[in-house]
C-alpha cells in the first residue's frame, strides 16, 4: 500500500476545530461557527484532492495508508495509529464532509438565536473528525475509536438542548444502546485477535482465508451487533425516534446521512469476513428486511414529522444492510444507496429543519398543511428528496433502490423471491407514508395556530437544501451510469461473476414503480380527498396504535431488560447492605456477645475466684490422669 | 545512587518543616505541603528519566541491615511496575494538596495536622512499592493505615470515625492473616540456609504444595481486601463515603493499589504455584466485582458510594488481568491501575467540588448544572466518560488490553466482563443525567463554577487521561518488560492465534 | 506402716483445706483452710524426706512455717483492716470490684 | 554432724542485698525522720538503691555462676537481663509512684475517719510504699534466679507479700483497695499453696530440691512420672496465678482495678517479668526434657488465654479493667514464647517482657493523669474528647496502646513477630494462628479506645488532664522513646538479649 503523508489533516482540522471552540470557550461565540465551518470545508477539499490523486492512480494502486505512531503494543498486540484511505473509504469522506460542509452552513442561521451555537459547531466538529477516523481508521481497533467518538459526538448533540430532560433521556438512551453494539465490536475484535493475532483490515483479509468458519462466523455476527447498534437496526433500533431530540441539523447530518450508515460501512468493509461466513451474511439479510419492514410501518402512523423521516432513515438502512448481506453483488449497491440516501434524506431533514423553523418550532404535520405557497423552496427542495426516496425515475433513489430489490430477487431460490417482495413491499409503504408527510405537510388546507406565520427560510438554509436537492436528483445517475461506483469498488470486493438473473431488470423497476404508484394512491385516497383533523384520531385501529408507538419497542424493552434490571439492582443493593456487610458487622456483634458473656465470670466474690482456681487445677490432674492412662 | 530514600526522605522532611511551623499560619502551612509534593514529583520524574526501560531486574537498588537478629534489611528496589506506581503517587499528591486545599478545614485538627499526615503518608506510598524486603513492606504496609485512620477519621464527614475504624479493622485483619504467612515464610528460610526477608531469596524457597497454598491465601486475603474485590469490599464505600475528596482519592488511588500490587509483587512471585491453583476462582471472583460493582454503582443514591462502587468493579478488571496470565493482561492491569487512579482522582475531586458547593452528596439533590457551572459539568463529564473506558481516554487502552489479554486464554470470563461496559455506560451516565442535565433544581441555581486554583489542580489530571489514550506507549515500554518478566517467570506464554481451528 | 498412706493423709488435708476455701464466708476461716493447705504440703515434705532418706524435706518444712508465719501477719493485717472498715469478716461482702 | 559455714559470692548477689539493705534502712527512715523530710528521703534513697543495684548487675552482666549461694542461685544471662529489666521497670515505676497523692496517708486510718482526715490535712503521709517497693523489688530479682525449690518458694512470698499490702493502699475508694488486697492475698495464699503443694510432689519425684537435681530424674526418667506430672502441674498453677493466665487469673482484673494506679502499673510489668523469668528458667532447664507432658497442656492455656483475655477487653468500660485483661491477653502470648522452648524463644520472651513491662507502667502512668475532683478517672466514657483536651497526653496513650496492639514500628509488633515466629518455627502452629486471630480481636478494643479519644466529642464533666510532675512525666517520656524506638531499631536490644540471654545449668 502506497504510505501518504496528508491523511491526517483530514481528520486533525475538525478535531482541532472542535479543541479549539471548546477550549476558547465564550471567546469564540463571534467567530466560532465560521471557523468551524472553514475547517469542514478545508477538510472536504482535502477529501477532493485525495481523490482526484487516487483517481490519477491505477486500481490497485488506490488505497493509500499513513501510519501515525505506536499506539498500543504489548506482546503480540501491536496496534499502530494508522490511516487507509481506499475506493470505499473516500466515497464515505466525500458524503461525511461533504454534507456535513452543508449542514455547517445550514446551522449558522438554523441555530444563530441559539446561546450555545459555538458549542454546537464544536460538537459538530468533533462528530466530524470522529466520523472520518471511523471510516480511514487502518485496522478495526482504529475504527472502533471513532466508532465510540461518533457515539460521543451523537450523544452531546442529541442531548445540546438536554435542560429539557426528556433530551437528556433521550441522548443517555442512545448512548447505551450504542454501547450495546459496541461491546458486539469489541467482542468481534478479541475474536479476531485471539483467533488471527492480528486485527488490522489487511491482516484480517489475508487471515481470513486460512480461518475456520464457525470463528469467521462469531467474528461477522459480533460484527453484525455491532452495526445493528450504531444503524439503529432491529433489534437495537428503538433509540433513533428519539433521537430526533436533538437540534434538526443533527439529525440531518447524524442520524441520517452519516453516522447511521456507519454499520453498513463496517459490513462492507468486513466483506472478506461475511463472505467467508454465509450464516452470519443471512442473519445480517435478516435484520435488514426486518428492519426495513419495521421502519416503513412505523413511518405510517408517526404525526411528528422528524419521527416520521427517522422512521424512514432506518427502513432506509435496512435496504442497505439487506443490500450488503447479499455478498459481493450487493456491497456495491448498498454504498451507493447510501449515498444517494445521504443526499435526499439530509435533503429533506433540512426541509422538515426549515419548516419546523417557519412555523415556531411545531413538528406536528397535523398543525401543517398548505405550506406550499409560503414556503416554495423548502417545498421544491423536499419534493425533489421524496421523489429521490419514492424512486421515481431519473431521481437518484430509482436507480440505487431498484438495484437492492433487483439484486435481492436475483439472490436465488426461496431466500430470493422472499427478500425481493419484502423490499418490493417497503417501497411501496415507503410511498405512502413519504405522501402523507408531503400532503399533510404542503397541500390541502392549513391547520396551523393563528399565531404563526410561516415564512421561508434564510438563503443561508435554503443553499445546502438546494444543493442537496440537486444531489438527489443527478446522484443516482451519475453513480450507476457505466456502473461507475461499482467498478470503483470493485477492487474491494472479489466479485463471484454473473448471477443468473431471476427477474430482468425492467420488470423489477416495473413492479417497483406499481408498488409505488399503489402506495402514493391510497395515501391521496386517504389524505388530500377529505380534510384532515388537526389532533390524532383517537379511534383508530390497534395497528395504528401500536404502529404509533413504534412497535412496542420501547415497552419491549422496558419490560423485558428495564424493569428487571432495576429490580436486580435494588435487590443487590440491599442484599450487599444486609448479607454481605450483614455479615461483618455480625462477626463484630458476635465478639462483643462473646465478651459481654464471658465477663460473667467475674462474679467479684473471691470464693468463685479460688473455685476457678480449684477447677483449673482439677482439669490438670485430669488432663494428667488421661496422660499417664 | 540513594534515589529511593531520597524520594522517602523529602515528603518526610517536609512534614517535619510544616510541623515546625505555627498552627495559625494555614497558608504557609499548605504552601510548604505544596512545594514539598511537587519537589517530590520532580524528583521523581528525574528518577524515571534515569531508569532503564528494557532492564528487567530491580533498580535504584538500596540495602542496609536493619535488623540482623532477623536478617530483615532496609531493601529498596523498583523494576516498571513499581516506578509506574511511584510516578502515580507522587503526581497525585500535590494534585490532591491542591485541589483539596480547603477541605482540612471542617477537621477534628487543625490544618497544619492534615498536611502532616499527608506528607507521612507519601513517604510510606514511596516505601511500599520500592521495597524489596518482604518485613519492610510489610511494616509499612500496616504503618500506612495509621495516618490514613485519622485522615477518614479526623477530617472526613458524616459516620467518619465509624467508616475508620471499619477500614481499620478489615485492614488489621488482612493484615494479620499475612503476617502469619511472613513469618511461616521467615521461619522456612531459617531451616533452608539462613533466616531472611529477601524477596528473591524467598521466593526460591523449597515448600510443600499445601503450605504454599495456605500461605499463598495469607497474602492473597490480605491484598483482596486492600484492592477491594468481592465479597471483602463493604468496608470502601463507607471511606470513600465519609472521607474528604483528597483522602478518597489517595485510597482508592495509591493505597488500594497496594493491593493489586501486592497481587504481583508477592503472590505471584513467592507462590507461583499456589497462584497458579487459585486462579480460576480469582477470576471468578473478579468479574463478580466487576459486575456487581458496576451493578451496585448504579444502585447508588450518594455520589461518594458511586464512586467507590465504580472502583470496586474496576479493580475487579484489574485483578482479572493480573490472573488472566498474558502479557496483554500483565500489562493491560498494570497500566489501569495508573490510569484509573487518575480517572478516580478526576471523578472524585471534581465530585467533591459539587458536594461542598452544594452541601450535599446526594446525587437527586444536584440538577442542571451544566448551565449553571458549565466548566465543573465538563470535568466531571470527562472524568466519567474516562471512568467507563471511552475510547480515547487512557482508561480504554488499559480495560481493552485487559479484555484482550483475557480472552485469549480464558474467552468465557472476557466475554462477561465486557458486558460490564454497557454497565458502565449506565453508572455515569446515570449521574451525569441527574446532576448535569434537566432544569436546574433549586439549591443549585448560584453555585459557583471552578475557580482558578481548582482548575490548575484538575487540569494535569485531564491532560494525563487525554494524553495517554491516544499515546500510551511511553507508559508500555516501561510496564512491559516487567510484566512480561512476571509471566516468564510462572512459566506462562501467550496463547498463540488458532485461527479457529480447535 | 506405709509412708504412703502419709501422702493420701497429706492429699485429703489439702483437699478439704482447697474446698474450704471455696465454701467458707469467714475470711479468717477461709485463710485458716489455706493454711491446712499449706501444712498439708508441709506433711508431704516431710513423708517424702522420710521416704528418700535425705533432710532436704524437713528443712524445707522450717521454711514453709516461717513462711507461714510472714503470710499470717500481712493477711491478717488486711483482714483486720476490712472488718474494720466493714464491720464483716465475711469475703462475700467484699465484691465491689467484679465484671 | 559438720555445719561448713555457707560460702556466698556477694558480688554476684549483691544486686538483690542492695535492695535488701535500702528496704531495711527505708523502714527505719520510715520510723526516724521527721515527715516533712520522710517523701523525699525516701524517694531519693529508693532511686540511689535502685540505681546502684542497677549498676551492680550492668558490672557483673558477664559473669556465670551456679554457686553464687551454695547453688540456691544461678547467675547467668537471663538472669542478669531480667534483673536488668525488673530495675529498669522498677525505676520508672518510683517515678510515678513518687506522687504521693495517690496513697492513703494513713493505711491503718478507717476510711473517712477523723484521723485519716487529719492525717491528709497536715500532710502526715506515711511513705511505707518506698520499703515495701524496695521488698518487692528485691523478691522478683531473686525470683528469676533462684536454683532450687525453697529460694524459690520464699522469693515468691518475698514479692508477693509487699505487693497484697500495696494494692490496699489507694487514697481514694479505698474500701475498693482494700478489697483488692483482700482478694489478692487470699487467691495468692491460696495460689501459693498449690504452689508449694507440687514441691513436694518434685521433692518425693527426685529426692532433690535443687533444680539441677530434680532436672537429672527427669533427664534421667527414672522415678515415678505421676509424682513428677503432679509436681509440674501444681508449680504451674503457682507460675501461671503470678503471670494471670486463665483460669488463675481471675485476681487481676479486680486487683488491677483496686489497687492505686501507680501500683498497678508496676505489679503489672514487673510481676510479668520475675514470673515468666522464673517460668522460662523451670520449663527450659528443669522440666525441658518433660516436655511431652506439659507441653500440650501449656499449649491449651495459652490459647484460651489468649482468646478470653482478647474477648473480654472488648467489653470493658473501665480503662484499667480494660489493661488488665489486655494483659491477660498478652501473657497468653508470652506463653507461646515458653513453649516454643528454643533460643528464639527465650530472647523473643525477653524483650517481649522488656518492651510491654515499659509500655505498661508508661500507659498506667497515663491513667494515673486523667482525673476529676474526686481523682482518677477511669471509666472510658469519660475518656471521650481526651484528644481535645490534650492532645499529647492522648496521642502517647495512642501510642501505647498501638504497641499493645503490634503495630508496625512500635516495640509491641517486634515484640509479637519474634515470640510468634519462635514458637511456629518449635511447630506450634495452631498457637501461632489462635495468637494472630486473637489478636485481631484485640486491636479491636484498642482501637475503640482511640476512637473514644480522638473521634468523639469531649462531655463537660470536669474530667481533666492534671499537669503531671516531673517524675512521672520523664517515666511517660521515656516509656514512650523506648517504646517507639524499639520498634524503629531494635537490633541493638536484640543482639545484646541474643549474645547474653543462655541459661546455664
Amino acid at each position: 500500500m502506497m504510505s501518504s503523508h496528508s491523511l491526517v489533516y483530514l481528520i486533525a482540522l475538525p478535531l482541532a476545530g472542535a479543541a479549539i471552540l471548546l477550549l476558547a470557550g465564550r471567546r469564540s461565540d463571534k467567530w466560532g461557527h465560521l471557523l468551524a465551518t472553514g475547517l469542514s470545508a478545508s477538510s472536504f477539499f482535502l477529501g477532493l484532492y485525495q481523490l482526484s490523486l487516487m483517481l490519477s492512480r491505477s486500481n490497485e494502486q488506490r488505497p493509500v495508508g499513513q501510519k501515525l505512531f505506536e499506539w498500543i503494543s504489548v506482546g503480540t498486540f501491536n496496534i499502530d495509529a494508522g490511516l487507509m484511505l481506499d475506493q470505499l473509504s473516500i466515497c464515505f469522506v466525500l458524503l461525511i464532509t461533504g454534507v456535513g460542509t452543508l449542514i455547517h452552513i445550514y446551522s449558522i442561521s438554523y441555530m444563530s438565536h441559539d446561546p450555545d451555537r459555538r458549542r454546537f459547531f464544536a460538537f459538530l466538529n468533533l462528530f466530524i473528525a470522529a466520523m472520518l477516523l471511523l471510516v480511514l481508521g487502518d485496522s478495526y481497533l482504529n475504527l472502533y475509536v471513532g466508532w465510540e467518538g461518533v457515539g460521543l459526538a451523537s450523544y452531546l448533540l442529541i442531548g445540546f438542548w438536554n435542560q429539557k430532560l426528556a433530551y437528556a433521556t433521550a441522548s443517555k438512551k442512545a448512548f447505551v444502546m450504542n454501547r450495546i453494539g459496541d461491546m458486539g465490536l469489541s467482542f468481534a475484535i478479541m475474536i479476531a485477535f485471539a483467533t488471527m493475532g492480528t486485527v488490522s483490515f489487511t491482516g484480517v483479509k489475508a487471515a481470513a482465508e486460512h480461518t475456520s468458519t464457525a470463528a469467521l462466523t462469531a467474528i461477522g455476527i459480533m460484527l453484525l451487533l455491532a452495526a445493528t447498534g450504531k444503524s439503529a437496526q432491529f433489534p437495537l433500533q428503538a433509540w433513533l425516534g428519539d433521537a430526533m431530540a436533538g437540534p434538526t441539523p443533527v439529525s440531518a447530518l447524524i442520524h441520517a446521512a452519516t453516522m447511521v450508515t456507519a454499520g453498513v460501512y463496517l459490513i462492507t468493509r468486513s466483506n472478506f469476513i461475511f463472505d467467508a461466513a454465509p450464516t452470519a451474511q443471512l442473519l445480517v439479510v435478516i435484520v435488514g428486511a426486518i428492519t426495513l419492514m419495521f421502519g416503513a410501518l412505523i413511518g405510517t402512523a408517526k404525526d411528528d414529522i422528524k419521527k416520521a423521516l427517522a422512521a424512514s432513515t432506518m427502513s432506509q438502512i435496512g435496504y442497505m444492510i439487506l443490500g450488503a448481506g447479499l455478498g459481493p453483488v450487493g456491497y456495491a449497491f448498498a454504498i451507493m444507496h447510501l449515498l444517494t440516501h445521504g443526499f435526499f434524506k439530509a435533503g429533506m431533514f433540512l426541509g422538515a429543519g426549515s419548516v419546523i423553523h417557519g412555523m415556531n418550532d411545531e413538528v406536528n404535520i397535523r398543525k401543517y398543511g398548505a405550506l406550499r405557497k409560503f414556503m416554495p423552496i423548502t417545498f421544491a427542495t423536499f419534493g425533489f428528496g421524496y421523489l429521490a426516496i419514492l424512486g421515481v425515475p431519473p431521481f437518484a433513489g430509482f436507480y440505487s433502490k431498484d438495484m437492492i430489490i433487483e439484486t435481492a430477487f436475483n439472490s436465488g431460490g426461496i431466500k430470493g423471491i422472499i427478500l425481493g417482495s419484502v423490499t418490493l413491499l417497503g417501497a411501496g409503504i415507503t410511498a405512502f407514508y413519504m405522501t402523507r408527510v408531503m400532503i399533510l405537510t404542503f397541500t390541502g388546507t392549513s391547520r396551523w395556530d393563528e399565531e404563526v406565520h410561516p415564512y421561508e427560510s434564510p438563503w443561508l438554509m435554503w443553499l445546502p437544501m438546494a444543493i442537496l436537492a440537486v444531489g438527489s436528483v443527478t446522484s443516482g445517475y451519475l453513480l450507476s451510469h457505466g456502473n461507475a461506483l461499482v467498478n470503483w469498488l470493485s477492487p474491494l470486493f472479489e466479485s463471484h461473476g454473473e448471477h443468473d438473473e431471476f427477474l430482468p431488470p425492467m420488470v423489477v423497476s416495473g413492479l417497483a414503480l406499481a408498488m409505488v404508484a399503489i402506495g402514493v394512491a391510497i395515501a391521496f385516497l386517504k389524505y388530500s380527498r377529505s380534510d384532515v383533523d388537526a389532533v390524532a384520531p383517537s379511534d383508530v385501529s390497534i395497528f395504528t396504535t401500536i404502529a404509533r408507538q413504534d412497535l412496542m419497542q420501547d415497552r419491549f424493552n422496558e419490560a423485558v431488560f428495564m424493569r428487571p434490571g432495576q429490580l436486580l439492582t435494588s435487590v443487590l443493593v440491599k442484599t450487599d447492605e444486609a448479607i454481605i456487610d450483614g455479615a461483618v458487622r455480625g462477626v463484630g456483634r458476635a465478639a462483643m456477645g462473646t465478651g459481654a458473656t464471658l465477663r460473667g465470670v467475674q462474679s467479684g466474690f473471691v470464693r468463685s475466684y479460688a473455685a476457678l482456681i480449684l477447677i483449673g487445677a482439677v482439669a490438670l490432674i485430669a488432663a494428667i490422669w488421661v496422660v499417664v492412662q | 545512587m540513594t534515589w529511593l530514600t531520597l524520594l522517602m526522605a523529602l515528603p518526610l522532611a517536609g512534614s517535619l518543616a510544616v510541623a515546625a511551623l505555627p498552627k495559625t499560619n494555614e497558608k504557609l502551612v499548605k504552601q510548604t505541603a505544596l512545594a514539598t509534593t511537587l519537589i517530590v514529583m520532580a524528583a521523581t520524574i528525574a528518577m524515571a528519566l534515569g531508569f532503564q526501560r528494557d532492564n528487567v531486574e530491580l533498580q535504584f537498588v538500596e540495602k542496609y541491615s536493619w535488623i540482623p537478629f532477623f536478617g530483615i534489611n532496609y531493601a529498596l528496589g523498583i523494576d516498571g511496575l513499581a516506578l509506574v506506581l511511584i510516578l502515580m503517587s507522587t503526581i497525585l499528591a500535590p494534585v490532591v494538596v491542591l485541589a483539596g486545599w480547603n477541605e482540612s478545614h471542617g477537621g477534628r485538627w487543625s490544618v497544619k495536622t492534615f498536611y502532616i499526615l499527608i506528607l507521612v503518608l507519601e513517604t510510606m506510598m514511596i516505601g511500599v512499592f520500592a521495597a524489596t524486603d518482604v518485613f519492610l513492606f510489610y511494616v509499612i504496609f500496616e504503618a500506612m493505615l495509621i495516618p490514613v485512620y485519622f485522615l477518614i477519621g479526623g477530617y472526613g464527614t458524616g459516620e467518619r470515625s465509624a467508616a475508620a475504624v471499619k477500614f481499620l479493622i478489615y485492614s488489621l485483619f488482612g493484615g494479620l492473616l499475612m503476617l502469619a504467612s511472613i513469618i511461616a515464610l521467615y521461619v522456612m528460610s531459617g531451616a533452608q540456609g539462613g533466616h531472611t526477608f529477601d524477596l528473591a531469596a524467598l521466593s526460591s524457597l523449597e515448600m510443600s504444595s499445601t503450605t504454599q497454598d495456605l500461605l499463598f491465601l495469607g497474602f492473597f486475603i490480605a491484598f483482596a481486601i486492600k484492592a477491594p474485590l468481592w465479597p471483602l469490599h463493604t468496608w470502601l464505600p463507607d471511606a470513600a463515603e465519609s472521607a474528604t475528596p483528597g483522602t478518597s482519592v489517595l485510597l482508592l488511588g495509591v493505597l488500594d493499589k497496594v493491593g493489586t500490587f501486592g497481587m504481583i509483587r508477592y503472590c505471584l512471585t513467592l507462590f507461583p504455584e499456589a497462584s497458579k491453583t487459585f486462579t480460576p476462582m480469582i477470576l471468578v471472583l473478579a468479574v463478580i466485582s466487576i459486575i456487581y460493582g458496576a451493578i451496585l454503582a448504579i444502585g447508588q443514591r450518594d455520589l461518594k458510594r458511586l464512586i467507590a462502587f465504580t472502583s470496586i468493579s474496576h479493580f475487579g478488571f484489574i485483578t482479572m488481568g493480573i490472573f488472566a496470565m498474558t502479557s496483554q493482561g500483565h500489562s493491560g492491569a498494570t497500566l489501569y491501575m495508573f490510569n484509573h487512579a487518575f480517572s478516580t482522582a478526576a471523578l472524585f475531586l471534581v465530585g467533591g467540588w459539587m458536594i461542598s458547593r452544594r452541601g450535599s452528596s446526594t446525587i437527586a439533590d444536584f440538577g442542571g448544572l451544566q448551565r449553571i457551572t458549565p466548566v465543573m459539568a465538563w470535568m466531571f463529564f470527562l472524568a466519567g466518560m474516562s471512568s467507563l473506558a471511552l475510547p480515547g481516554l487512557s482508561s480504554f487502552v488499559s480495560e481493552f488490553l485487559v479484555l484482550v489479554g483475557t480472552f485469549t486464554r480464558y474467552p468465557a470470563h472476557a466475554v462477561i466482563a465486557t458486558c460490564g461496559i454497557v454497565l458502565a455506560a449506565l453508572y455515569i451516565l446515570i449521574p451525569v443525567q441527574k446532576a448535569l442535565h434537566g432544569p436546574t433544581t433549586p439549591g443549585n441555581e448560584n453555585l459557583s463554577d471552578l475557580n482558578l486554583r481548582e482548575k490548575i489542580a484538575i487540569a494535569p489530571v485531564i491532560a494525563i487521561i487525554v494524553v495517554l489514550g491516544f499515546y500510551p506507549s511511553p507508559l508500555l515500554k516501561v510496564i512491559n518488560p516487567a510484566a512480561s518478566h512476571v509471566i516468564a517467570q510462572l512459566g506462562f506464554n501467550d496463547p498463540v492465534p488458532t485461527n479457529g481451528s480447535k | 506402716m506405709n509412708a504412703a498412706n502419709y501422702l493420701y493423709l497429706s492429699a485429703m488435708l489439702f483437699t478439704i483445706g482447697a474446698v474450704g476455701v471455696v465454701v467458707r464466708r469467714n475470711a479468717i476461716v477461709v485463710f485458716m483452710c489455706i493454711e491446712l493447705m499449706l501444712n498439708a504440703a508441709n506433711l508431704s515434705f516431710v513423708t517424702f524426706s522420710r521416704i528418700n532418706g535425705d533432710l532436704n524435706g524437713q528443712v524445707v518444712a522450717f521454711f514453709t512455717m516461717v513462711v507461714a508465719a510472714c503470710e499470717v501477719v500481712v493477711g491478717l493485717a488486711i483482714i483486720v483492716t476490712i472488718y474494720r472498715s466493714r464491720r464483716s469478716a465475711s469475703v462475700d461482702d467484699a465484691s465491689l470490684l467484679k465484671r | 554432724m559438720v555445719f561448713t559455714a555457707p560460702v556466698l559470692n556477694y558480688t554476684l548477689l549483691s544486686p538483690i542485698l542492695i535492695l535488701l539493705a535500702g528496704a531495711l534502712i527505708g523502714v527505719l527512715v520510715e520510723a526516724f525522720v521527721s515527715k516533712a523530710l520522710r517523701s523525699i528521703t525516701q524517694l531519693t534513697l529508693t532511686i540511689g538503691t535502685l540505681v546502684l543495684s542497677l549498676a551492680q548487675v550492668w558490672k557483673i552482666r558477664n559473669a556465670q555462676s551456679t554457686t553464687a549461694a551454695m547453688g540456691s542461685v544461678v547467675i547467668d544471662g537471663p538472669a542478669i537481663l531480667l534483673q536488668a529489666s525488673i530495675l529498669i521497670i522498677a525505676i520508672i515505676s518510683v517515678f510515678v509512684i513518687a506522687d504521693t497523692d495517690h496513697f492513703t496517708a494513713l493505711a491503718a486510718a478507717l476510711p473517712g475517719s477523723d484521723e485519716e482526715r487529719h492525717a491528709v490535712q497536715t500532710g502526715n503521709q506515711v511513705t511505707e510504699v518506698y520499703p515495701l517497693t524496695l521488698f518487692a523489688i528485691s523478691g522478683m530479682m531473686l525470683f528469676p534466679v533462684s536454683s532450687d525449690l525453697i529460694t524459690l518458694f520464699v522469693a515468691l512470698e518475698m514479692l508477693s507479700l509487699p505487693l497484697y499490702l500495696m494494692a490496699g493502699l489507694s487514697r481514694r475508694r479505698r474500701l475498693a483497695s482494700q478489697e483488692a488486697a483482700l482478694k489478692y492475698f487470699l487467691l495468692g495464699a491460696f495460689s501459693s499453696a498449690f504452689f508449694l503443694f507440687g514441691m513436694a510432689y518434685l521433692y518425693g519425684y527426685s529426692a532433690s530440691v535443687t533444680f539441677a537435681g530434680i532436672r537429672e530424674s527427669v533427664v534421667g526418667g527414672s522415678g515415678n512420672d505421676v509424682l513428677l506430672l503432679i509436681g509440674i502441674a501444681f508449680v504451674s498453677i503457682g507460675l501461671l496465678f503470678k503471670v494471670g493466665a486463665v483460669p488463675f487469673h481471675a485476681w487481676s482484673p479486680d486487683v488491677y482495678q483496686g489497687a492505686p494506679t501507680p501500683i498497678t502499673g508496676f505489679m503489672a510489668a514487673a510481676t510479668k517479668i520475675a514470673a515468666f523469668g522464673a517460668m522460662l528458667r523451670i520449663y527450659y532447664t528443669v522440666f525441658a526434657n518433660a516436655q511431652w507432658s506439659w507441653s500440650p497442656l501449656l499449649s491449651a492455656i495459652a490459647v484460651i488465654t489468649m482468646l478470653f483475655g482478647s474477648f473480654v477487653a472488648i467489653a470493658q468500660r473501665d480503662v484499667k479493667r480494660m489493661l488488665a485483661y489486655s494483659s491477660i491477653a498478652h501473657a497468653g502470648f508470652l506463653l507461646a514464647g515458653v513453649i516454643a522452648l528454643n533460643k528464639a524463644g527465650l530472647d523473643a520472651s525477653i524483650f517481649y517482657l522488656f518492651a510491654y513491662g515499659v509500655a505498661t507502667v508508661g500507659a498506667f502512668a497515663i491513667v494515673t493523669l486523667v482525673r476529676d475532683s474526686a481523682g482518677e478517672v477511669t471509666d472510658l466514657n469519660r475518656w471521650k474528647g481526651l484528644g481535645k483536651r490534650s492532645p499529647w497526653v492522648a496521642a502517647t496513650f495512642a501510642g501505647f496502646l498501638l504497641a499493645f496492639a503490634g503495630i508496625p514500628l512500635t516495640s509491641g509488633f517486634i515484640g509479637k513477630f519474634s515470640i510468634f515466629s519462635a514458637a511456629y518455627e518449635s511447630g506450634a502452629k495452631g498457637v501461632v494462628i489462635v495468637g494472630v486471630l486473637s489478636s485481631a480481636i484485640a486491636a479491636f478494643f484498642y482501637i475503640r479506645v482511640i476512637v473514644l479519644m480522638f473521634f468523639t466529642d469531649p462531655v463537660q464533666d470536669g474530667t481533666s488532664v492534671e499537669i503531671p510532675s516531673e517524675l512521672t512525666r520523664i517515666a511517660i517520656i521515656f516509656s514512650i522513646v523506648v517504646t517507639i524506638a524499639l520498634g524503629v531499631y531494635p537490633a541493638p536490644l536484640l543482639d545484646f538479649i541474643t549474645n547474653l540471654a543462655i541459661f546455664i545449668r
